[in-house]
């Protein structure tokens, strides 16, 4: 990987990507969701994707717009009803869309582990329950954990608050959420961000998401 | 008398040790926040990847960034910090919140959870971060109503709601009465106009009175209430 | 766990750990070292200890020197063998100290999986090799892994930048190394700082261990 | 002729491709970082909880906070990042390290490699980083001398030390010679100062010449280096 591309737009930051991809999306609700992302990727025409993403769309934007689109083939995620999921809820009764409910820190988690190269792990969330049927249980010091798997994307979209022209990310408040992990963990990364800065105007310190995880940024 | 929901809120809010580290899950749980003691240094976790979450954002202070789990606009407090999801639900799982608070549909007699799904057929399931906080917060204590509004218990002896959680809840809070979950079974710590003999009578698990008042609790609030005749399930 | 207090003294900021504890000790060489949490552990005298850090110690100071007292029975660490890490060395020699060796980046994750309620992982690393000898392996995906254990402390000492009075920490560039980590894997945990300052004056964006896994801080 | 450390460093620094992200190993592997052309924009990954690693600090510069994996100073570079070891070592571990250049005790024929204990009895054992490297990056080119200094083969059909990786090693880039580890064997890429035909007598394991040449290779340099007698492990 070489450092990040900065894109003219967000047409240009979401070319090439393919149809059957595995697309984490990040966000939680619209803090941090790549809304002009979505945007772009709903005119570049790549469908049978499968999502990855906290929530299942909001109102008729963004990720619900994909969704209305026909797009989505599964929806990965921990949370799809809320009171603006109409699109989802539909497309679910329907029986238009698959869905796979995961709860929200094992989603961040098993992202995490594709991003850092680990191979499974055990969890102890969600032992007993119908989330956890059907899948591989063991007892470590007493408790009972469950082994769950990484969730790797073939594209990572998220929103960032300032990206350096190296792709360096900040993020804002928290509407970091996803934003960090997902990075690590899509073979091609772009980021939203409100503003590209020269490289060097964000301190070391703070940076959250370093360059190396990123590939294409484009501001909106 | 039975307990008001903020009556309830207050009463948790009381229990909380202060210096703690909470979290407060969506819905009626967030009112306990209005109740926490000024000074107690009490700090909220919010899942969606905050600590130090101050109380809810009014007007112009609403950023469309700054937002709690329920994905309502809040505000920082000094002292915040925020963190990403992974670090937020590592955090959580790794048993460093002392508290969560949580609402319930059933809790069973040996503290097993369900709170996320119906398990009704055209129910769409969202677990959101509520098997995490059940699974990995230090004490789990439930806030509901002790039956529902057609009078079924939802304190009972095994759920019949998809689990979200074994044997995770501690303490349950409700209109009327507060239990501790302990080896010894379901202690009744408080009631709340009633009775231990009616909550014996109404509820379908057996319960212990208080360990520190061993003659039967007299009843605190004048009135019984009405209460339609409890289903069992 | 409530807020972190913040202490007159290293003693003070050690008082009470006791003898047989497993203490995990930020640093990387000297870099995020906390030298006078050490001093004032020998001081305080507990003994028998299990010791957790990268390094084994360097020169005649800081961990070097408790293990010179013989306090230390047994040390978990990636680097042992240093130009100046004769103390370690010539107690090795004699059989007076037990020594596990641990790959570095196996040494954080299995940190961090105690701090993060990770009951065990699978992990790439040293797959084939004598540090993976006797350990359950795995095929997952078509690569093999080492199914590796959380290593958790009684005692966390690091060093840091910056507390305020609540606990929350900043770092200063690669001293942050190991501290981060190991302020959510252990039982009791302290930081020497070089300043602390008051609540609401570190950046909520930049504090990089939140107040939540700090019990003890104190200023040098 | 033989190729000096530099001249090694600057053949590797070569074939790294701009925009790369690297780590290199302690001691001899650092050197490549001087050979780096400028504007390539290639980032040096230290473990230590470092991106965009700058050159050794000289004079004032010199912090004892700043570190390289071999604790000498460094220093930052516009676009520098730092983060903590559980993330430096995610980030190695998930393959996002393009190159990490080693030193090496003994690589095998299938790219075993032996870098971190000699195995001798009274030896402290010390890996730090080198197993991660080794497991994590997408590359792993091994710089080494070809001999020993008593002219043992290091190039050699199973290691005999312990290991530190199986079948990681891409390239070895020697003194003597640059090796390709290949589904076809080990694929001899340059000579320096010595025939094919010679490398294929002094080393214990199979070689093919370097496929986009297929007459035998003259030797480059003009002296053959004195070399002992290889002993075979």
């Amino acid at each position: 990987m070489t450092a990040a591309r900065i894109c003219d737009s967000p047409a240009e930051a979401v070319a090439g990507i393919e149809d059957g991809s595995t697309i984490l999306i990040g966000g939680f609700g619209l803090a941090g969701m790549p809304v002009r992302l979505i945007d772009a990727l709903i005119d570049q025409g790549a469908t049978d994707l499968t999502v990855v993403s906290n929530n299942a769309g909001n109102g008729d934007t963004g990720l619900a717009a994909l969704l209305a689109k026909g797009r989505v083939r599964k929806m990965i995620c921990s949370f799809p009803r809320q009171p603006d999921s109409w699109v989802f809820d539909g497309l679910y009764r329907a029986g238009k869309i698959e869905l796979e409910v995961v709860p929200q820190g094992n989603l961040a988690e098993r992202i995490r582990a594709a991003g850092a190269g680990i191979g499974a792990f055990y969890c102890p969330t969600g032992v007993g329950t119908p989330l956890a049927e059907g899948k591989e249980t063991r007892d470590i010091d007493g408790r009972t954990y469950v082994l769950e798997y990484p969730i790797r994307g073939d594209v990572a979209l998220i929103g960032a608050h300032r990206s350096d022209r190296m792709g360096n990310l900040v993020y804002r408040k928290t509407a970091r959420n996803f934003g960090p992990v997902m990075a690590t963990a899509g073979e091609l990364v772009v980021a939203q961000v409100s503003e590209v800065v020269e490289t060097g105007q964000l301190d070391p310190e703070v940076i959250v998401t370093p360059s190396i995880y990123v590939d294409r940024v484009v501001a909106v | 008398m039975s307990l008001s929901e903020h009556e309830m809120a207050a009463l948790i809010a009381r229990d909380i040790e202060p210096g703690s580290f909470v979290n407060l899950g969506i819905g009626r749980p967030t009112l306990v926040a209005d109740h926490l003691p000024a000074g107690a240094g009490i700090v909220l976790h919010t899942e969606n990847g905050m600590l130090n979450m101050g109380p809810a954002a009014t007007g112009d202070q609403a950023d469309p960034d700054l937002i709690n789990a329920g994905k309502v606009p809040v505000t920082e407090l000094p002292g915040s910090a925020y963190f990403h999801h992974a670090d937020s639900f590592a955090m959580m799982r790794g048993g460093h919140l002392d508290v969560c608070v949580l609402g319930a549909f059933q809790v069973s007699a040996r503290g097993d959870l369900a709170n996320w799904h119906t398990g009704e057929p055209d129910a769409i399931p969202a677990v959101g971060g509520a098997m995490d906080l059940a699974a990995g917060a230090k004490r789990v204590y439930v806030m509901m109503t002790l039956f529902t509004r057609d009078g079924v218990p939802k304190l009972v002896p095994e759920c019949t709601y998809p689990l979200t959680g074994v044997g995770c809840v501690d303490r349950i809070y409700t209109d009327l009465a507060t239990f501790v979950i302990t080896d010894r079974g379901v202690v009744v710590r408080d009631t709340f106009g009633i009775s231990f003999e009616e909550l014996s009578v109404r509820l379908p698990v057996p319960l212990v009175d208080r360990p520190d008042q061993p003659a039967p609790r007299p009843v605190r609030g004048a009135s019984q209430p009405a209460g339609d005749s409890p289903r069992r399930s």
